[in-house]
């Protein structure tokens, strides 16, 4: 249970946080379909972020909103790579298409869980991330195959996110019951279909794969600007601390 | 603004045919004669409306990464999304008359076009976003089901979807601030002074005082307003000034009051103040342009990968 | 009282709210000898509100940090050419010009004040503020001199910010009484000095003063700006609301 | 790294009237003849530390804005300033030796040139930076005490300086966290929490263990160093363990105490950690130089204005 709730936790946290930096692009893209696109994905990341926060309270009580508005940067869970700063339209389409490509792939494989509930949700999580993912793939594809300028600042943020992609991987406490029961995937194998997905995608679009290993980060270490995030993000919640009803 | 395309010269038969096709209630089409200034008009106001759709996005949009709850911030990032839509079937509609977005776009980020006043306010706390909802959306509302009878068939068409959008936006407002209202003491305290500060823009971006409207007869006439913007904001404060005494909130209005009638009339509007967030001394007009042309200048470079990108899948779709 | 009230919280709030936008550059300036400058610009401005909100805490009680920590944007009574976002070097440099220009001519005036504890104040501060002045005039020479680039950057600046200048010198609620009593300098007295020297010195810097009229904002109305400026500034102070020792 | 400037070859008489100079105790001074290796490990150094008083003041700057209280935030704002300071003298010291500050800013910038791992770890509460203030200054103190004896002059002369400001933050860091030790529980827990991610951080920062630190002969016979690091790390722990300790604050080393000596003994230092910081994986590296450097591309303009509005001046004068 305990090892559940990490893993739940540690899902939910990665959409928030990622929710979060494709917000701070509304009213900000770079062509209005996009404002709506990028919105309607963050607006889905919340959906999902809030499925699994609802099983979680199912097993220990705590309160999605508690546990969004009222953790500091230490208790949060989320990899880093979601919480790097927003950085250009090049680095944002990036960034969501590594995290869509770990999410499509994570949810169909969890499509399988022994534990009905968290099958279920990942069910009717897997039609929007699929969604999201073709969205995000063509635009890697649009980036790495328009301009000099665009495949140049996309091959940048590949140069800067890929070192962080191996965090999506690791495996959270506790998880080899978990998936020696059959209630959540094996991190071992969603990385190697990842790995194959992406890398021809990338590839096809033009950019060349880094080399070298991850940054060896846990999911409790931070960068500072998780910190500013979530300054922002809870200054409404932390002021009204008392408050009943939103 | 957009000057429309240079027409023959209009005959006095080509107006009368119009102006009695408007007078039996028939919508003019994209294909239709119509003259150049019933053209020039319906741009200019089409166009303000989607400016407003974007620029709108801003002082709600900023909210997203602030909202108290998992569920609002949801509910806000659908509301925004809305309005990007709005923008787009908007400046659709404009199209349609022989603008394009190109120049439209031009016009809002040298400051040329207009998008409504009400954006120049800032939003400084979370119950503004509720605020905005039920005042802002509601003048909106009153607006654009006004406009949904308008002459013009691809205005008409896009105001029946908007409004039916900004409705659940305003039911959504409304909620919030009503419970906002029977809140914490500093919740209550937040609704009172949002519906201070936003009371008197809502009036007043209904649009000046029929007196200093020159374009209203006109447009009256040949069908693209049913109403003046006097008569527009008495039924939204009609509706309003209960509903928000009900709520348990003061209006700001000393000399508010219901006539015998059954209207709620308002003490005198600053319209000096107005004026001048339309000159474009309000407190985010710089702040609000500064965000679109930033916007636009830094997507520029993704515009033209996109570009790129299209003409190479045609050059390959061609061999 | 109350309107001593009210001028000494609006000096304090201008200086508290410029302080932080000049704290945004601290390990980001041009050169590493302008850090420097900066943040004892910064530390002297701090300083200043500090000696202020004292001469209220007498009148009052109210203390200093709560005051600053714990009111929202809709107290605050700084004028709103303080707040405005941070900008570019020129941006930074002539808003400090500006804001020094009338900080130094208004302590200056204030020496004279009949209250004998504000006299002493002024003492201290002007010399600071002259040195500050100093500073930013020379400052603003350099980049109206400068290159084609600086020049055209600062008068941008000039162009957005000369609008807001005139709100500096708004009598506040009341103040009528403590100019008749000699307690506080007329503002209109200090603006005619401040628009002769300021002129002077922007026409010398190659600089065209934009015609207009000012904004007509009171020190009541804020942008958003100063939201985002407060809820980073009050984070840490509001997260610990009980504490007693800092 | 900059490489000093190429030299006659030196012959073993010069070498040894220089050790003979050092082992008597002398300053090196500028002029002085000295060995090429001698110049480069000094420059090495003294840049490095000028680059870590420089990164430094990103993770403590970013709290000026965030500060509690007026008076932290002068205190605060004053400390960053003498770190700038820092960063002045000591890129002067090394340009006694022929380095240039473009060469040394563009080694730092381009990520040729090391600064201090420590500032690679996040500021993430108010308590890091009392924590930084009692630690990271606690240990640099320790170090740069010892460097105010080396053998060459301006390099010795800015740690005496530098020294008796870093004893002054010293002491304000540890008031802070003794303070906030003893202050509410959620104070309390946030100056353990900065404590069990500062520790190790700090003790690393005192560099490699002796046996990984092949340079550390070297520069002990040319008296730059007077101690190994295992030494000063073993100075710096006696010191700050049992205040912490007293503090009523927890150690995160369960293997630490005490011997016979008196000696603070410390369990295994993670070596793997501090060479990814090193090599740049840290959690902030990426941060701190792209900062550094849009700091730098965005004042070049500025940079261009001063050289111009100079030679403006110059050529008046000569008028």
């Amino acid at each position: 249970k305990r090892a559940l709730i990490t893993r739940l936790q540690a899902l939910a946290d990665d959409e928030i946080i990622l929710a979060h930096r494709d917000s701070e692009w509304t009213g900000h893209a770079p062509i209005l379909e996009e404002d709506i696109a990028l919105a309607n994905i963050a607006q889905d990341e919340i959906g999902h972020a809030l499925m699994y926060l609802t099983l979680r309270e199912q097993l220990d009580g705590q309160q999605a909103d508690q546990l969004t508005f009222f953790r500091g940067p230490r208790e949060y869970t989320n990899v880093q790579l979601v919480e790097l700063p927003k950085g250009d339209w090049a680095f944002t389409m990036l960034r969501q298409y590594l995290y869509d490509a770990f999410e499509a792939l994570y949810l169909d494989a969890l499509r399988a869980s022994t534990y009905a509930p968290l099958a279920e949700v990942a069910n009717k999580a897997v039609r929007e991330e699929k969604f999201h993912l073709q969205h995000t793939a063509l635009w890697v594809e649009r980036l790495g195959l328009g301009t000099e300028e665009s495949r140049r600042r996309l091959q940048d943020a590949l140069n800067t996110q890929w070192a962080y992609t191996s965090q999506l991987f690791q495996p959270t406490d506790g998880e080899a019951e978990l998936i020696a029961a059959g209630i959540t995937p094996d991190p071992a194998a969603v990385h190697a279909r990842w790995d194959g997905l992406v890398r021809a995608h990338l590839d096809r679009s033009g950019l060349q794969v880094p080399a070298g290993d991850g940054h060896p980060f846990t999911r409790a270490q931070h960068s500072e600007a998780l910190l500013y995030l979530l300054t922002e993000m809870q200054s409404t919640a932390r002021e009204h601390a008392d408050a009943q009803v939103w | 603004m957009t000057q429309p395309t240079p027409l023959p010269t209009e005959t006095p038969e080509q107006l009368a045919a119009f102006e009695a096709r408007i007078q039996n209630g028939e919508k003019i089409e994209p294909g239709d004669w119509m003259p150049a200034a019933y053209r020039q008009q319906l741009i200019r106001m089409i166009s303000q409306h989607a400016h407003s759709e974007v620029v709108g996005m801003l002082p709600e949009g900023a909210w997203i990464t602030r909202a108290p709850s998992l569920h609002r911030k949801m509910i806000l990032i659908a509301k925004v999304q809305d309005e990007a839509g709005h923008g787009q079937y908007l400046y659709h509609a404009a199209e349609t008359l022989g603008a394009t977005r190109e120049q439209m776009l031009d016009a809002l980020l040298t400051g040329k076009a207009k998008y409504s006043s009400i954006f120049n306010y800032p939003t400084l706390t979370w119950a503004d976003i509720g605020m905005i909802g039920w005042l802002v959306d509601g003048a909106a509302i009153k607006n654009q089901t006004m406009l949904a009878g308008a002459s013009y068939g691809p205005y008409s068409r896009a105001m029946v979807r908007i409004c039916s959008e900004e409705t659940f936006h305003h039911k959504q407002g409304k909620e919030m601030v009503v419970a906002y209202a029977q809140g914490t003491p500093a919740q209550r305290e937040m609704a009172q002074d949002a519906l201070d500060r936003w009371w008197w823009p809502a009036l007043m971006m209904l649009g000046p005082s029929d007196k200093d409207s020159p374009n209203t007869p006109q447009l009256m006439r040949w069908g693209v307003k049913l109403k003046t913007n006097d008569e527009v904001r008495q039924e939204f404060i009609n509706e309003h000034a209960p509903e928000l005494i009900e709520a348990g909130l003061t209006i700001p209005d000393p000399l508010l009051h219901q006539d015998e009638q059954g209207n709620w009339i308002h003490g005198p509007i600053n319209w000096d103040e107005f004026w001048q967030v339309v000159k474009g001394h309000g407190q985010m007009n710089r702040a609000r342009l500064e965000a679109r042309n930033r916007a636009h200048d830094d997507g520029a470079w993704v515009r033209d990968a996109l570009n790129a990108y299209e003409a190479r899948q045609h050059s390959q779709a061609a061999d």
